[in-house]
């Protein structure tokens, strides 16, 4: 079943690729990008029931660096990417510094003020990151192998980009969980205590998957600036990481793939709907909340829950 | 040189004084049980020795190494391996994987992302040869949290005893046990090679008293006695506190 | 030494509205072990039908308690549906759900008040100031703090002292025995969550004359909230007040001395508070392992 | 709902005006083809009040031009950017991809405004900014196709500052202002005229952006006795920043002064009673303004209060793209035809003549002094005192 | 008239029942012991009556009223019936008084009073201001052997009483309060895992295995049948 669903979306990738239009396609780029850094989202949230409320700050921290490296020095996708997974992971191992003392509440609550701290430096540190007016004309993105440049900047490389953006992390993350530290996280979640007990530090371990979850929202990070051309202090704001959450519930928690059919219904909904009623919030939480009631496994079930029961 | 060594241990929860200065020594491999009332301190002792409480006062060593401020997932990690009172597997996992889960750790593989393969193989190696030796290899795909009661207990044992353990701890194995299913779950301990040290809480005095070499009796956060069965069972002090008419 | 003492007195007046922000919050996490992001709705609703109350020419006095009524009838209705089925849920569902409510709350408030900003008319009798040393220190604040102050008092008795909290903390400790003694406590959860509502709509109509009423309010006092009860610990009131005096002292007097960096040294004290107590300020009582 | 409504009533009036026009011979451009404007504002977020001000303005301006435009029908198409850039973007790239806009106006917010400007400058969109009055836009970002038929901050800031050296005082003054992006222009470009003109500033204070207790400020402000008080606030800040300020009794202390969204008529006026009486501000837009006359009576009728800055920059917006479509027979798709008869002659409108500045197609205007004094209704009204006639932004070159 | 009368009960958590075709009746003064291997079903029967959670079919009457599977428990409870809960079931952040007075709230009219409570219980008296907490195994066992009394009950449900206590206790607080409960002329069905002391204070034995029951008789027959002991009771 999901194997077919896997089958389907490759050849819709790739007549989307060969007939989209240029909007349709930065849309889709848009779509993968964030929902990568949503997956990444769900490495915490559904294995580690480590609700992070600082998620995008990882993401836009990473978005911000990037977009400064281009503006400032004219890099290219590869030391972009490369700076964007290393803001993600450093910013995301101070978060995890602070926050893996806590679970729960705490957790959720010392990731936000982390987050909003980074906001603050964004919305305050108005020579480098342009204040609440955010960071503008931002090169094009190529890509400079040897001494050849190929530009990346039209919409169907950069979909073409974010496709394998997002692929590339899905399976990492795949293997991540799959890998025995990956198995050990999930354990940690039900049973931190017997965990400990068992000989693990169930912080390096929290930490570990922090890390690892800030490079890839760091990876997609990087990306998100060349798709708008546009940064700004939205995108490491609190509400942000609501809104990602949002997202991973529509989509299904603990499933990775959930994650990117989220983000694509929410950004469609408020793409489409919001043209036809003011009401579209209510809307998405009216969905949300039902989603949330009667489906807690959102609208993509856990495949290894369905295989084992 | 004694595996572990306990000297001065104190403790209390507010105005509650739990514990009130043990000391007691196990040797390497020996089995000691340890009984008293509840609300004696037993399982306060436990989570001194397994590090998941600081002591107020007092020291525990291990392999003559001292434990101060180490976590419990540190001592777990020396061979000091702990179980709990309520069953705590990991429900959501399947059987064998919590027995690899404890496995992988010790072989060094715990965290591993990128070459995690060969640990995870000899850790599965590992477990299934546990299953076997209990006797419970037709359940090793089945969810923990689906075993019955009993296996559940069994399954905690056997999660200690892939660690490798230098000592066990084991708080009440065989709580809510038939006797014939709690003689062959410490019976479990004896066959694994190298048979762990063992201090053991109980309630049932026949196993205890049938399993032990030892015996430590705890009253109100004190030992009140501590030698072979026999002595202990023959101490009036004992008999006062704690078996009444019945021995 | 005036401007410190009216500095001071400033803070205190911040720090108690923050606390009636967070009383409500607080009581359903640490009773029920309930996680409420509906909170900052509540709060709202309340300060909307104080404006609503006080523009319609209705006794001004009768206002607060209007709030509580309306708030707590809204809490109630909650309480039957969907809360009752998440009351023995992880706090991750829990969050989830009145996340999603809060959303869906925000958005029914602007359709039914408007986007406009709305503020109360205050009796006469609330507008004047006192001086103290020389300088000026509005009255109303002088009725928040004394509100707030016994409004606490009230809650602590009623949920530490009586037989009534009894029955609600035994409940929250292990509903199905409770249940067991005769004593039907999905009523009791009601109450405790009409209660906990109710506090959020009179401390929306004891704040509206500092804070005014408008799309999005909900959300800064939910955070507020959110802040001053994980500061104090989840715990006991003791936690709550203590959570909303540090944040209050820090916020305004980072602003007196720092306040381009405000923003940045409030979350900073927040994460450094939590850094030296991963359980906040006032720990909840003894766990076992 | 109503605005979807209204927008078919337009569409509607806009057949029957075709309808007439074709009667009446008028040269025949595409003119069964429907102009398409895009109003891109917030809908949701933190200026929800303002987006729909600004909606119903632009609303009434199409419902008054009988729902047509240079000869043609106009379908006005309306986006919520929630007030966030990244949301702006997308939906202006769906407006030009999908729906095929001919036009675009709006946007409140300075960040979504600069956000947006690369985008439609590469699809060659006339693009009219009504609201966001960040200088950048009249200077290092400006764009030959983004037309801002409102002020820039510096036109505030300035003229405030020529105010209060002139009418207040030239020195034991105190700024405060919120802290981002257009409270330090707001600020900025205040102190730095008054410095011109030979005045002093004292103390500058600012707040957090969404500060809820401006008690700290105030005491210090109680404890300074100023001579005046210039400050940068909107919505529910200004709101908040006035009622505590009349809380603590400072109100008759201390003359306040800012710039026109620290008493907007509409947004903030209303909330906060009482407390804006006697302040002073600078404004390219007053409801006492004789330009203004007849849209405020319409807007009063329409939706029961008078305007402030959004709903009029909405009807002015609205009445910027008529002249110039009117200028190209409907027909804006020749883009330097559509700028020039832009850029040519001055545009009457409701807050005064109204003429581009050829090197960055922002606008020059008469800013108004307006002062609060009570109404015929007893609540505050922003009564033009004094008008600077003809301000100009100082420009790429400035 | 018996006061407590199972007809064809079976009970589980949804699929298929765990016990099934369950026959019992319990009368005033009568002691009956549940007697099986340790998941067998006697937690899950107690629950399952008192209508805490496990799912319930068949007839099931206390005093020939019928309870519907939809009554949730404190409508049980009032029907005179109080389950005193296997280890842990004392709220151990209230005190022992205010454990004790939780279960006055809603009381049935009876001769149980929190006086007459401290009278017979004097180290509860000596103890009322302690948390739950800070109880041993035999004092928290009488705390909530009072607090069920003090519902005014007539009919106990008792699950496993023995569990975690030391020899002592189990004489001191289970033998002889159910000896007292005897007398006093109430119902008590006792779940229990301990064979001996079961069979050393209940006036009738069942014996569960195989999803249902096995054995019903005098505890004399019981103890004499050692074959049954050993295959169902693991003795």
């Amino acid at each position: 079943m999901r194997a077919h669903a896997w089958l389907l979306c490759l050849p819709l990738a790739g007549l989307l690729a060969l007939f989209g239009g240029d909007y349709h396609l930065r849309f889709a780029a848009e779509i993968l990008i964030t929902g990568t850094a949503v997956m990444s989202l769900d490495i915490l949230v559904g294995q580690g029931r480590l609700v992070s409320l600082g998620h995008a700050a990882l993401f836009g921290g990473a978005a911000y660096v990037s977009a400064l490296l281009a503006i400032h020095a004219g890099a290219g996708l590869m030391p972009v990417l490369l700076a964007g997974i290393a803001t993600g992971m450093l910013l995301a191992l101070v978060m995890g510094l602070v926050a893996t003392r806590s679970v729960d509440l705490f957790f959720l609550i010392l990731t936000l003020v982390v987050g909003q701290m980074v906001y603050e430096l964004a919305f305050h540190w108005r020579t480098v990151t342009g204040g609440a007016d955010g960071l503008r004309g931002i090169p094009a993105l190529a890509l400079h192998l040897g001494g050849a440049s190929w530009p990346m900047s039209g919409a169907r490389s950069l979909f073409l980009l974010a496709a394998g953006l997002a692929l590339l992390a899905y399976l990492l993350a795949r293997s991540f969980l799959a890998a025995p530290i990956g198995r050990a996280l999930v354990a940690s979640r039900e049973q931190p205590v017997r965990l400990a007990a068992l000989g693990y530090e169930v912080r390096r371990l929290r930490l570990l998957a922090m890390v690892f979850a800030g490079g890839i929202a760091g990876a997609a990070g990087a990306l998100y600036p060349f798709v708008n051309l546009y940064v700004g202090p939205n995108l490491v704001h609190w509400s942000m990481s609501a809104t990602m959450i949002v997202m991973l519930v529509l989509g299904g928690v603990g499933t990775l793939h959930g994650a990117f059919v989220g983000t694509g219904l929410y950004l469609l909904v408020q793409t489409y709907l919001s043209s036809f009623t003011d009401r579209w919030q209510l809307l998405i939480g009216l969905l949300f909340v039902l989603i949330v009631i009667f489906l807690p496994d959102g609208i993509v079930r856990p495949g290894w829950r369905r295989r084992q029961a | 040189m004694n595996l572990l060594a306990l000297r001065g241990i104190r403790r209390s929860f507010g105005a509650l004084e739990v514990l009130r200065g043990i000391d007691l020594d196990m040797a390497e491999g020996e089995m000691l049980g340890l009984i008293g009332p509840n609300g004696a301190g037993k399982t306060t002792l436990f989570n001194l020795v397994s590090g998941f409480l600081p002591a107020d006062a007092g020291s525990v060593a291990f392999a003559g190494r001292d434990l101060q401020g180490l976590s419990p997932a540190a001592r777990a990690r020396m061979g000091l391996v702990r179980s709990f009172q309520k069953s705590l597997v990991f429900p959501g996992l399947p059987v064998v994987e919590n027995l690899a889960l404890a496995a992988r750790l010790r072989l060094g593989g715990g965290y591993r992302w990128w070459r995690g393969r060969a640990v995870a193989e000899e850790a599965a190696a590992r477990a299934t040869e546990l299953l076997d030796l209990a006797g419970l290899a037709g359940k090793a795909d089945t969810l923990a949290g689906a075993l019955p009661h009993g296996l559940q207990r069994v399954l905690d044992v056997l999660v200690a005893l892939a660690q490798r353990p230098r000592l066990l701890l084991l708080d009440e194995p065989t709580a809510g046990l038939a006797t014939d299913e709690a003689q062959r779950l410490l019976g479990l301990l004896r066959t694994v090679q190298p048979a762990p040290a063992v201090l053991l809480v109980a309630h049932d005095l026949d196993l205890v008293f049938g399993f032990c070499q030892r015996l430590a009796v705890l009253d109100l956060g004190r030992l009140i006695a501590v030698g072979p069965p026999d002595s202990v069972r023959a101490d009036p002090e004992v008999q006062r506190a704690y078996l009444g008419g019945l021995a | 030494m005036g401007f410190y003492l009216i500095q001071t007195l400033n803070a205190v007046a911040f720090s108690v509205l923050l606390m009636l922000c967070g009383l409500g919050l607080s009581l359903v996490l640490s009773l029920m072990n309930f996680v409420n992001l509906t909170h900052g709705a509540s709060y709202l609703f309340g300060s909307y039908v104080a404006v609503v109350w006080l523009g319609s020419g209705a006794p001004w006095w009768l206002a607060v308690p209007a709030a509580f009524l309306a708030a707590a009838l809204a809490g109630l209705l909650l309480d039957r549906f969907p809360f009752a089925r998440f009351y023995g849920r992880n706090h991750l569902a829990q969050v989830l759900l009145t996340y999603g409510l809060s959303v869906m709350f925000a958005d029914l408030m602007r359709l039914g008040f408007g986007a406009e900003i709305r503020s109360p008319a205050l009796p006469d009798l609330l507008r004047g100031v006192v001086f103290v040393l020389g300088m000026p220190f509005p009255i109303y604040r002088l009725v928040l703090i004394l509100a707030g102050g016994v409004l606490a008092l009230v809650l602590w008795y009623l949920f530490d002292r009586t037989i009534w909290g009894a029955v609600v903390r035994a409940s929250v400790a292990d509903r199905r025995m409770v249940e067991t003694l005769g004593l039907d406590t999905s009523r009791v959860f009601a109450v405790v969550m009409a209660i906990a509502a109710g506090l959020g709509g009179l401390s929306g109509a004891l704040g509206v004359g500092m804070l005014s009423a408008y799309p999005g309010l909900d959300e800064e006092i939910l955070l507020h909230a959110l802040f001053v009860v994980v500061l104090g610990g989840l715990g006991t009131f003791r936690g709550t007040v203590a959570g909303a005096f540090i944040l209050g002292f820090a916020m305004t007097f980072a602003r007196v001395w720092l306040p381009e960096f405000a923003g940045f040294l409030t979350l900073l004290a927040i994460a450094l508070l939590l850094v030296l107590r991963p359980d906040g300020l006032v720990a909840p009582r003894l766990r076992q392992v | 709902m109503r605005p979807n409504l209204l927008t078919r009533r337009g569409v509607l009036l806009g057949t029957a005006g075709v309808a007439l026009a074709a009667h009446c011979g008028a040269p025949a451009v595409a003119r069964s083809e429907p102009l398409r404007i895009g109003l891109l504002t917030s809908l949701s977020g933190p200026f929800t009040s303002l987006g729909e001000s600004m909606r119903a303005g632009l609303e009434l301006l199409i419902a008054d031009a009988g729902g047509q435009m240079g000869g043609r029908p106009v379908e006005l198409l309306v986006e919520d950017d929630g007030g966030k850039p990244e949301e702006g973007l997308r939906k202006v790239r769906k407006l030009i991809a999908q729906d095929g806009i001919d036009v675009l106006g709006g946007v409140i917010s300075a960040g979504v405004a600069l956000a947006i400007r690369d985008v439609v400058t590469e699809a060659g969109l006339p693009t009219f900014i009504s609201n966001a009055s960040a200088n950048a836009l009249a200077r290092e970002a400006a764009s030959p196709l983004v037309f801002r038929p409102t002020k820039t901050s510096w036109m505030l800031g300035h003229t405030g500052a020529l105010w209060t050296f002139q009418n207040i005082a030239k020195d034991g003054g105190l700024t405060v202002g919120a802290d981002y992006a257009a409270g330090r222009e707001y600020i900025g470009d205040f102190v730095q005229t008054f410095q011109e003109q030979g005045g002093s500033v004292g103390t500058q204070l600012w707040t957090p952006l969404g500060t809820t207790d401006f008690s700290p400020i105030l005491t210090t402000i109680a404890a300074e006795q100023p001579s005046f008080v210039y400050a940068f606030f909107a919505g529910a800040d200004a709101v908040r920043f006035l009622q505590q300020m009349q809380e603590y009794q400072l109100q008759d202390l201390v003359k306040l002064i800012g710039p026109g969204a620290l008493f907007d008529q509409e947004d903030v006026v209303p909330a906060a009673g009482s407390a804006a009486l006697g302040g002073i501000n600078t404004f390219q837009q007053s409801p006492t303004a004789p330009a203004a006359h007849g849209f405020v009576e319409a807007y009063r009728a329409a939706r029961g209060r008078l305007p402030g800055e959004a709903s009029t920059a909405g009807y002015v917006t609205g009445q910027v793209i008529r002249a110039g479509l009117e200028a190209v027979a409907g027909d804006p798709s020749d883009r330097e035809r559509f700028r020039q008869a832009l850029l040519e002659q001055p545009i009457e409108t409701v807050i005064g003549p109204m003429r581009f500045d050829p090197r960055n197609n922002q606008a020059v205007l008469d800013i108004y002094v307006n002062e609060l004094v009570a109404g015929p209704d007893g609540q505050p009204l922003n009564t033009v005192v004094h008008t600077y006639a003809g301000v100009q932004d100082p420009g790429p070159a400035g | 008239m018996s006061l407590l009368c199972l007809r064809g009960v079976s009970v589980g958590h949804g699929g298929a029942p765990i016990l099934a075709g369950i026959e019992l009746e319990v009368g005033p003064g009568e002691v009956v012991a549940l007697l099986g291997r340790n998941g067998v079903g006697k937690t899950t029967l107690l629950h399952a009556l008192m209508g805490l959670g496990p799912v319930r079919r068949g007839s099931f009457l206390v005093k020939g009223q019928d309870v519907p599977t939809s009554w949730p428990p404190h409508r049980i409870a009032r029907l005179g019936l109080a389950l005193v809960p296997q280890g842990r079931g004392a709220f151990a952040a209230l005190t022992v008084e205010e454990n004790l007075r939780l279960a006055t709230l809603a009381a049935r009219p009876s001769a149980w009073t929190l006086a007459r409570v401290y009278a017979e219980f004097p180290r509860l008296a000596e103890r009322r201001r302690l948390p739950g907490a800070a109880l041993s195994g035999g004092e928290r066992q009488m705390l909530l052997i009072a607090r069920a009394l003090l519902t005014g009950a007539d009919i106990l449900l008792l699950d496993e009483p023995t569990e975690g206590l030391a020899p002592l206790a189990i004489e001191a607080v289970v033998v002889e309060q159910i000896r007292r409960l005897r007398e006093d002329g109430l119902a008590v069905l006792l779940a229990e895992q301990n064979v001996a002391v079961a069979l050393q204070v209940a006036t009738r034995a069942v014996v569960l295995a195989e999803g249902g029951i096995v054995f019903a008789g005098s505890p004399e027959e019981l103890a004499n049948d050692r074959d049954l002991q050993r295959r169902h009771l693991g003795v």
